[in-house]
């Protein structure tokens, strides 16, 4: 197969750059290393239209050189030198570049900036740079390559390219690979004049979830021809009943990471507020420092991006279990059977975190990068991915919840909690060192805070103001579960989640929002301590 | 009728100082020329008559929450409320001296193409119309709220977070410009009320005494309660409020008849707030600010209705101070001035002069 | 400088609640203009003050700032204000005391007062270029109309769609869609927007998404796999400053339109970068397009001051007119009639280093339009504050100011 | 070693606020004894047991226990002492189970154990019944019974006991008799109990105290505890 | 005076509380003799029945001492009474005419049942003459507790009851500071100034010395008679010396009804009750 591959390299290459520029195509196109060096050459333009030009012209010159010029620019790696207006691939170094050229391919040593010129892309250029790109992988060894190399070109393909796939089709080895492309083909049949090729890839295609099959049933659904109007009706149908119950799975999901977002960002408050009883106004602060600390971590570990949130974890709560019990030793302490003024003192608390955070890192939202593991999203099929970062963070709520559980129902210092928490003299009498177990529960409530803020560091945005947008649904999401009830929270809070986001599409996001709201209200006067009240007699 | 002042040495202050001001301030300001080293500007007068405004919400917020124990974290909404009522007086009032000089629409409305004043703004080019609403409106609404939440024992902290979800929930839906509220924008950019320029020094001065007016008479109808024996029915729902039900008292109707009440003062402060700060907008009914109300009261001193005024004045001029004196350090003063009250004077600045006065 | 005797500026920007991550910079910035301009030498032979006040993004606060900064503290400028409502809740207090405001920030228009300089972009010289490059270079068919629910994006958004539609473009292919302030979830409407743009046409975002919401959208955006080569997104809200807080990585290639880049190439720009870095000291520090404003805005009023010979508002308002200063993307930038200023339109696309790259611009400046010609009712208005007019909302029709006052 | 004294409290004073409500008042508890410590409503005596336990802040005195002076530890620390005390109005943790509320008294156990002494069921079936339900559903006196197994469980020298029949059914009542009876004689326990019923008072007490408007008036050995005493402090 | 005569005097409802009359609380129809009527009364907390279908009946004027075990459902039979806890079934009738079930517990207490809690609850940041004028019987409205004022003989009235439970004394002593006792005193204060028909009376003698504890049944031996009362007592001394007929509560259902003496000497009683 390889040597196919070898033989055959250049030629569907060249005639990918015709299809993704038709225009261009009038003329044979000239082959070779000379054709190379002037599409080189031709990228130093000014105007973006022509630099598409060269690009098609470099496509065509089916160089070997070519695949990794693309790259680089697609990368704005590629530069020319403003003095001897030299093509060059950059490699970013401490100061400047150290720059190959890309004809000879010999390195030139470094460069700094100011010597450079880099040759710009476009949006548009980028999509016919990954095209190019992803026409050169399709022979690549590894199947993953070719599959991903396939997947591009939806919607990018000419007659050219379904040459191509047709040609690389019958060497083609794995399976999913194959299927890949034989969705290609039939999504292209289904244009031909031919009926008969028609119907067959309407009948082939009538499982498929890509949109493109469906657009282009759609203007079948249209066609004079009785039976290809009613074979592609049948199979709009289907597809579309498919999406309808995709997409109901899809908000299901929505609802379950936005839900489990409140709920992280609640579960501290559900100690701090719902077991000891402080009215915690300074809970999204807790939340903004463990957001920082992620940030922090970041910056002291830039190239362990991905390892950086495994650290942040630990880090977030022991910084903002530290201050929490900072915050406890030095206020919370004195205002121990005084709920309401521990409200005061710790919004005034969250005033003064906020603005050293201002100060400290000024107002700015800091910049948290998300690690590749938690980038991109999980294709079930083309109607329904679910992004990763999501699908980790209520795996991650799930985690911190059930280790919470455990800690407050399965541990003494749970069992101390509870008690110091309903009768605080008493529980001394009974030798439980109340202080100490304050300060551990309030340390304990804040680090779950940061930890959640390392959660949110990842789907929005790190800055002083991150924790008031938080601190409002938090009581929510408590109050609404019933104070006290750990189980109440992570039910509160997804059912919030899933109601806001079931109730989104038709009643759009401010409505949504105003009618949960309502929601909880109504539903506060049906069950006036929550969904899970503290039973008991009361006296 | 001042019986209810009995005892009440900050409240026999706070009455005094008030007459005072309503005397010396237009004086000051009117008589005494500019430049002159007793002139009090416009200004002055102006941020006057607004904490003039907050101290009456604060009381508001005093009584239910420093005697009958609900943490009201909603009193925003009944203040923005009133104050919107009133701002739609001032939006009529403008006639066609609105950009697009249309005589009948508000500028935000032709903007939104409608082509004419949606049905809940009718009556209120009418000053008595609106005034009515000024009180009704925020008073429907608590009575509704409270109706359901009363009944159905809704208490503590579930109560508090329930007002909260009320504001929070009627500040995302004024912000929505299809409400008809001029959206985040909100009603600004009056001219004059009752046929009097809002920018004239008389009118400002006018508002002022409007305000000191309505600060005492809320004021002393807030003691009338806490004096009678409603107001120790009232405490003692606080204190243990099945307790109240035992011996008779209609727990709900109470808090309801408080509820409704205080609401009704937060409204007509609202309403006296607006003309005078000149904008209304939703960020009056954000939650945040609701829980700033209840600061001032405890740091003024809870269940010491003169300690509500105390907090307002106290909070408020430190933040117009501070924002211009020290504007990048002053959330560090203010959050450090709450954490300080609460832990050395836990019955804020009125527990004080009360120590001192035992003291003496 | 005479001793004792300055002039002072106002500069009312948030530095605490949540426009202080926006404005803060801006009041940075007038703190170092106003810092240079001393060692230049003062102004009129007296040395510049800066009076800063903290507002607190909080709206009436503004207003009450305001009239203490001109009755109390006599500052013959204010720069200030970001947001709208800031400015129409300053507005009635400046034009009753007669004071002078620059207004750095682009805006949705529909407004005009003789206190006011407007120094940041009118609708037509951000949104419809922005547009326009869209439709012509890069084929755009289906558009997405999404913005947080308050006016400037109502304002623009009604703008363009009146414009797309006036340009052939069909009511089924847009689609508008407003947020909430600070919306954080965006799961749903990444999904509907990727799910309008699966129809076979190309489609792009036209963003006038605010302040906060944006990096959870562009964070979606990226995770959901929209890429800027599928639906690109255009904004007018998202400068180098709110860059600086996103990951720019999954970013690449959406685009932005602004009248200034920080990475535009050119001498005066480098001067400003270079200045700006020094004074607050932090070499990694963006710049931004309302800082540019305040710039140009503070030049102005400097040399309208000099015109004049005197801070008297009334003379400054009249010198400012005409007045012309470079601005920092090598053109001019000219004070017109209407209190708006000429403004390059500039189409940027976002770069790793979470840098602009400009793919785009206008060949001239672009005069700044108070009142759109898109909209009816506002179409038949001009803004001219020289005689004989006078006024801010002429009525070409009826030839007459509305609201007299 | 006959008549040492386990718990010594000696010219104690404390005040609620302004007023003074403890007067320079001693108290002894004789090891291995059971002393009933009297008097009319008002006059101090839960105070007292409060100031002992740590739980009311003393003006000056001393409290010694076990020979160590124990007046400014921590309340935690006297019941890790060895101080078992039951509260009067039973202070229950009201939404911890039967079987939590026990538990808790392990903390302040020397020996680490981890499971609640079969004995405190022997002596009250029924809280091995409602092991599961929460404390605070109870009935007053099975409250009552819980409070005491509770005190039972971190094992104490000394149990301090605040009118424990107070709301008791009478044959329970009786029951407790032998049970403090059977503490205090056969394993040790020295127990402090303030109890307003003269019958119960004098079929468990070795000693009597008698206090009254904060001051100790009257001490001696049970049997001493005339009628005319009775008479002069505990009628009205 | 005697103490006993000076209540006598107090509750003179015909002078004193002339007003009353005037309310349209539909008066309890006590013309067949029963003031309380408990008929097939069950209540189940999560599966645990506190109360099993019991019934009893209290007569006017009578003084009917209920004992029983701890937990026997004595204080939850009083909850239901009072509309506190709501039973799976039965009916409560108050006369012939009021059904209980259907009111809230201010409306109860309107109509003329009076409750002291076993756990002696007290307004505790007000003193002990605003504990008893909050309690006084009269219109309790909004308007009219907002316009109400003392009169110079519900003055003395409160006195004399202070008088009565010993804390004259104190009349502005806070009631969150006072003893256990002194509370105890205070609630059965407030009980007396509220004046009800029925009287439900939880452990009253707790915690009191001896003599205090004749004094409490001296007063509620002269309350019965004009009015109901029903006492939960476990102190059997104290129910000896006022009772005439005892119930015995256990599991939830009347297990004895008669005399002392029919019940001492029953062996069930003495089974899971008395001991010995
Ligand atoms: N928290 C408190 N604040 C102020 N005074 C108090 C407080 N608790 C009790 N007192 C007062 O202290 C005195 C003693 O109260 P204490 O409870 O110790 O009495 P006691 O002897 O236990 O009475 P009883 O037999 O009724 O339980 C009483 O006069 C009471 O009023
Ligand atoms: N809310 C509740 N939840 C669960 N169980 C309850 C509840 N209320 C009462 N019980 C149970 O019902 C039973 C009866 O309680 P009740 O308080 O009526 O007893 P009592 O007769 O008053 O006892 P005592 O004499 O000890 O006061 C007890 O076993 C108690 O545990
Ligand atoms: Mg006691
Ligand atoms: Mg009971």
């Amino acid at each position: 197969m390889l040597s196919f591959v070898t033989k055959n390299r250049f030629l569907p290459v060249w005639l990918l750059g015709l299809c993704l520029l038709p225009a261009l195509a009038s003329a044979t196109p000239p082959v070779g290393s000379d054709a190379f060096a002037q599409a080189v050459e031709r990228l130093q333009v000014k105007s973006y239209k022509e630099r598409e030009a060269a690009v098609a012209a470099l496509i065509s010159s089916q160089d070997e050189r070519v695949k990794p010029v693309l790259e680089a620019m697609l990368n704005a790696r590629l530069f020319y030198t403003k003095k001897d207006k030299i093509t060059v691939i950059g490699i970013k170094t401490k100061d400047g570049f150290s720059i190959t050229g890309v004809l000879d391919q010999k390195s030139l040593g470094n460069a700094s900036k100011s010597q450079l010129k880099k040759i710009k892309v476009n949006n548009k250029l980028r999509r016919i740079l990954r095209a190019g790109i992803a026409a050169l992988t399709l022979s690549d060894p590894a199947p993953e390559v070719r599959l991903s190399a396939v997947k591009q070109m939806y919607g990018k393909l000419g007659n050219a390219g379904i040459q191509i796939l047709t040609t690389h089709f019958e060497t083609e080895t794995d399976s999913k690979v194959r299927e890949e492309i034989q969705t290609l083909l039939h999504i292209h049949d289904l244009s031909s004049d031919d009926r008969n090729t028609v119907l067959k890839a309407v009948a082939a295609l009538s499982k498929s979830l890509h949109p493109e099959v469906r657009n282009k049933l759609e203007l079948l659904k249209d066609s004079t021809d009785q039976e290809i109007s009613a074979a592609s009706g049948d199979a709009l149908k289907h597809i579309q009943e498919q999406l309808a119950f995709y997409a109901k799975v899809k908000t299901a999901f929505f609802g379950l990471s936005l839900g489990s977002v409140l709920v992280l960002a609640a579960i501290g408050l559900a100690i701090t507020f719902g077991v000891m009883g402080v009215i915690n106004m300074a809970h999204g602060e807790l939340i903004m420092l463990g957001a920082y600390t992620t940030y922090v971590i970041q910056q002291l570990m830039p190239q362990y991006i991905g390892m950086s949130l495994l650290v942040a974890i630990p880090a977030a709560f022991l910084v903002s279990g530290a201050v929490g019990i900072l915050i406890e030793r030095l206020v919370i302490r004195h205002l121990y059977g005084r709920p309401l003024e521990t409200l005061l003192a710790t919004f005034g608390i969250s005033l003064i975190l906020q603005q050293t955070v201002r100060t400290i890192f000024s107002p700015l939202n800091r910049s948290v990068e998300t690690p590749q593991w938690m980038s991109g999203f999980l294709e079930i099929n083309p109607a329904l991915s679910l992004t990763y970062n999501r699908l980790y963070i209520i795996l991650f709520c799930l985690l911190v919840f059930a280790v919470l559980f455990l800690v407050i129902k399965k541990t003494s210092l749970g069992l101390s909690v509870r008690a110091v928490s309903q009768n605080r003299a008493m529980a001394r009498a009974m030798g439980i060192r109340a202080s100490r177990v304050d300060a551990l529960t309030f340390g304990l409530g804040s680090g779950i805070a940061g930890i959640a803020g390392v959660a949110l560091s990842q789907i929005t945005n790190v800055g002083p103001n991150m924790g008031q947008d938080y601190i409002i649904d938090s009581f929510m999401v408590v109050v609404f579960g019933g104070v006290g009830n750990l189980w109440g929270t992570l039910i509160g809070g997804f059912s919030l989640g899933i109601a806001n986001k079931f109730m989104e599409p038709w009643a759009g996001a401010v409505l949504a929002k105003i009618l949960v709201l309502v929601f909880i209200i109504l539903f506060i006067q049906k069950r006036p301590r929550g969904l899970f009240p503290q039973k008991g007699r009361v006296n | 009728m001042f019986y209810m002042l009995k005892g009440d040495r900050g409240g026999q202050a706070l009455l005094l100082l008030l007459s005072i001001a309503v005397v010396l301030v237009p004086v000051l300001n009117l008589v005494v020329p500019e430049g002159h080293a007793l002139h009090v500007s416009t200004f002055t007068v102006t941020l006057l008559g607004k904490y003039l405004a907050f101290a009456l919400l604060a009381v508001a917020v005093d009584l239910v929450w420093g005697y009958m124990g609900i943490l009201s974290l909603g009193h925003g909404a009944f203040f923005a409320l009133g104050g919107y009522a009133m701002g739609m007086y001032l939006m009529l009032q403008i006639g066609d001296r609105g950009v697009y000089g249309n005589p009948d629409l508000p500028d935000f409305m032709v903007f939104l193409n409608w082509q004419e004043v949606p049905w809940f703004w009718q009556g209120f080019d009418n000053f008595w119309f609106a005034m009515i609403m000024v009180a009704l409106v925020p008073g429907l609404l608590a009575f509704v709220f409270g109706a359901l939440a009363f009944r159905s024992r809704v208490t503590g902290v579930y109560l508090s977070i329930m007002t909260q979800a009320l504001t929070y929930a009627l500040m995302l839906a004024f912000f929505r410009n299809e409400m008809g509220f001029g959206g985040n924008n909100g009603l600004t950019d009056f001219k004059d009320i009752l046929g009097f320029s809002l920018q004239s020094d008389s009118t400002r001065v006018a508002l002022f005494i409007a305000s000191a007016a309505a600060l005492a008479l809320g004021y002393l109808a807030c003691r009338a309660i806490v004096v009678s024996r409603l107001g120790k029915v009232v405490v003692a729902i606080r204190d243990t409020e099945d307790r109240v039900r035992f011996i008779g008292y209609r727990v709900d109707h109470i808090k309801l008849a408080i509820f409704t009440f205080s609401a009704v003062l937060a409204g007509i402060a609202g309403a006296l707030y607006v003309p005078q700060v000149g904008i209304i907008n939703p960020g009056e009914f954000s939650p945040l600010r609701s829980i700033e109300l209840v600061v001032w009261v405890a740091i003024g001193g809870r269940a010491t209705l003169y300690g509500a005024v105390l907090g307002a004045f106290i909070v408020n001029y430190s933040k117009t101070y501070l924002t211009g004196a020290a504007p990048e350090v002053w959330l560090f003063a203010l959050g450090a001035l709450f954490v300080l009250v609460t832990l050395y004077l836990p019955n804020g600045l009125a527990g004080l002069s009360k120590k001192k006065e035992a003291a003496a | 400088y005479a001793k004792g005797d300055t002039i002072k500026i106002g500069v009312l920007h948030s530095l605490s609640g949540t426009m202080a991550i926006s404005e803060t910079t801006l009041k940075d910035t007038m703190l170092m203009l106003i810092e240079q301009q001393n060692k230049k030498g003062g102004l009129l032979g007296k040395k510049l003050e800066a009076v800063v006040v903290d507002p607190a993004s909080d709206w009436p606060l503004f207003a009450e700032k305001t009239r203490e900064l001109i009755a109390q503290e006599k500052v013959d400028a204010i720069f200030g204000c970001w947001t709208s409502v800031s400015r129409k809740s300053v507005l009635p207090v400046v034009e009753e005391l007669n004071g002078l405001l620059f207004y750095p920030v682009q805006y949705e228009g529909e407004e005009s007062s003789r206190n006011v300089f407007y120094t940041g972009a009118a609708p037509n010289q951000q949104a419809i270029p922005a547009v326009d490059y869209l439709m012509n270079e890069i084929e755009v068919k289906r558009w997405v109309l999404a913005g947080t629910d308050y006016v400037y994006p109502r304002t623009t958004n009604k703008i363009l769609k009146s414009y797309l539609i006036a340009k052939g473009v069909d009511e089924k292919d847009i689609m508008i869609n407003y947020t909430p302030f600070g919306h954080s979830d965006w799961q749903n409407i990444v999904a509907d927007i990727k799910k309008f743009g699966s129809a076979g046409k190309k489609t792009a975002v036209v963003s006038t998404i605010n302040g906060d919401a944006n990096v959870p959208f562009y964070k979606e955006l990226g995770n959901q796999g929209v890429s800027s080569e599928d639906i690109p997104v255009i904004a007018f809200s998202v400068g180098e400053e709110e860059l600086s807080g996103m990951d720019t990585k999954p970013l690449v290639g959406h685009l932005a339109a602004w009248n200034y880049f920080m990475s535009v190439e050119n001498k005066q720009n480098e001067e400003f970068i270079n200045t700006w870095h020094d004074f607050i000291k932090d070499k990694k520090r963006t710049t931004n397009d309302p800082m540019e404003a305040h710039v140009i805005g503070f030049n102005m009023w400097v040399k309208a001051v000099e015109k004049a010979g005197t801070t008297d508002v009334d003379k400054v308002i009249d010198a400012m007119v005409g007045i012309e200063v470079p601005n920092l993307t090598g053109g001019t930038a000219k004070m017109l009639k209407n209190h708006h200023l000429t403004k390059p339109v500039l189409i940027g696309e976002i770069q790793e280093d979470g840098q602009f790259e400009v793919v785009w611009q206008t060949d001239a400046e672009v005069p700044g339009d108070a009142w759109s010609d898109y909209l009816e009712g506002s179409k038949d208005l001009v803004s001219d504050w020289t005689a004989p007019i006078n006024c801010g909302n002429y009525n070409l029709k009826q030839k007459k100011c509305l609201a007299a006052k | 070693m006959e008549n040492k004294a386990l718990l010594q409290v000696s010219k104690l004073n404390q005040y609620y606020g302004e007023s003074h409500t403890l007067w320079d008042l001693d108290l002894s508890v004789i090891q291995g004894k059971c002393t009933c410590l009297m008097g009319r409503n008002g006059v101090g005596k839960t105070t007292l047991l409060q100031c002992i336990m740590g739980l009311q802040a003393i003006k000056d005195g001393s409290i010694v226990f076990d020979d160590f002076e124990i007046q400014k530890e921590a309340a935690e620390k006297r019941a890790g002492a060895g101080i078992g005390y039951v509260p009067q109005g039973r202070q229950i943790f009201p939404q911890l189970s039967v079987g939590e509320n026990l538990e808790l008294g392990l903390f302040a156990r020397k020996d680490r154990m981890k499971k609640i002494p079969d004995f405190i069921f022997e002596l009250f079936p029924v809280l091995k019944q409602m092991i599961s339900r929460r404390g605070g559903d109870l009935s007053g006196g099975q409250q009552q019974q819980l409070a005491i197994g509770r005190a039972l469980v971190i094992d104490p020298k000394m149990l301090i006991l605040d009118e424990p029949t107070e709301g008791i059914q009478p044959n329970i009542v009786h029951q407790i008799g032998d049970i403090i009876m059977q503490l205090n004689k056969e394993m040790g326990i020295t127990v402090l109990l303030v109890e307003q019923k003269l019958p119960f008072a004098r079929r468990v007490g070795d000693y009597f105290c008698i206090m009254e408007r904060g001051k100790n008036v009257a001490t001696g050995d049970m049997a001493e505890l005339s009628d005319e005493i009775v008479q002069q402090f505990l009628t009205v | 005076m005697s103490a006993l005569a000076k209540i006598r005097e107090t509750f003179r409802r015909d002078q004193v509380f002339d007003f009353v009359n005037k309310q349209d609380y539909s008066r309890v129809d006590t013309s067949h003799g029963q003031i309380l009527y408990v008929e097939d009364v069950s209540v189940s907390f999560d599966g645990f029945k506190a109360i099993n279908e019991l019934n009893f009946y209290i007569e006017v004027g009578e003084l009917r001492c209920m004992i029983g075990p701890n937990g026997a459902g004595k204080t939850t039979m009083m909850d239901i009474i009072t509309g506190k806890t709501r039973p799976d079934q039965g009916s409560v009738w108050f006369g012939q005419n009021i059904n209980l079930l259907k009111m809230t517990e201010p409306e109860i207490a309107q109509a003329g049942v009076g409750r002291k809690f076993q756990k002696p609850t007290v307004f505790e940041h007000h003193d002990i003459f605003e504990n008893l004028e909050m309690a006084m019987a009269g219109n309790k409205g909004v308007w009219s507790t907002f316009r109400a004022r003392l009169s110079s003989e519900q003055h003395d009235q409160i006195a004399s009851v202070m008088e009565i439970i010993g804390l004259s004394d104190c009349a502005k002593q806070r009631a969150g500071a006072l003893s256990h006792g002194q509370k105890q005193w205070l609630e059965i204060g407030m009980l007396l100034m509220q004046n009800p028909k029925l009287l439900l009376v939880d452990e009253p003698v707790a915690g009191m010395t001896h003599q205090e504890m004749d004094k409490t049944g001296e007063l509620l031996t002269s309350l019965a008679g004009e009015h109901s009362v029903v006492v939960v007592e476990h102190d059997m001394d104290f129910v000896r010396s006022i009772a005439k007929k005892v119930s015995v509560l256990h599991q939830g259902s009347i297990l004895a009804e008669g005399s002392m003496d029919e019940v001492q000497n029953n062996q069930r009683v003495i089974e899971v009750y008395l001991g010995e």
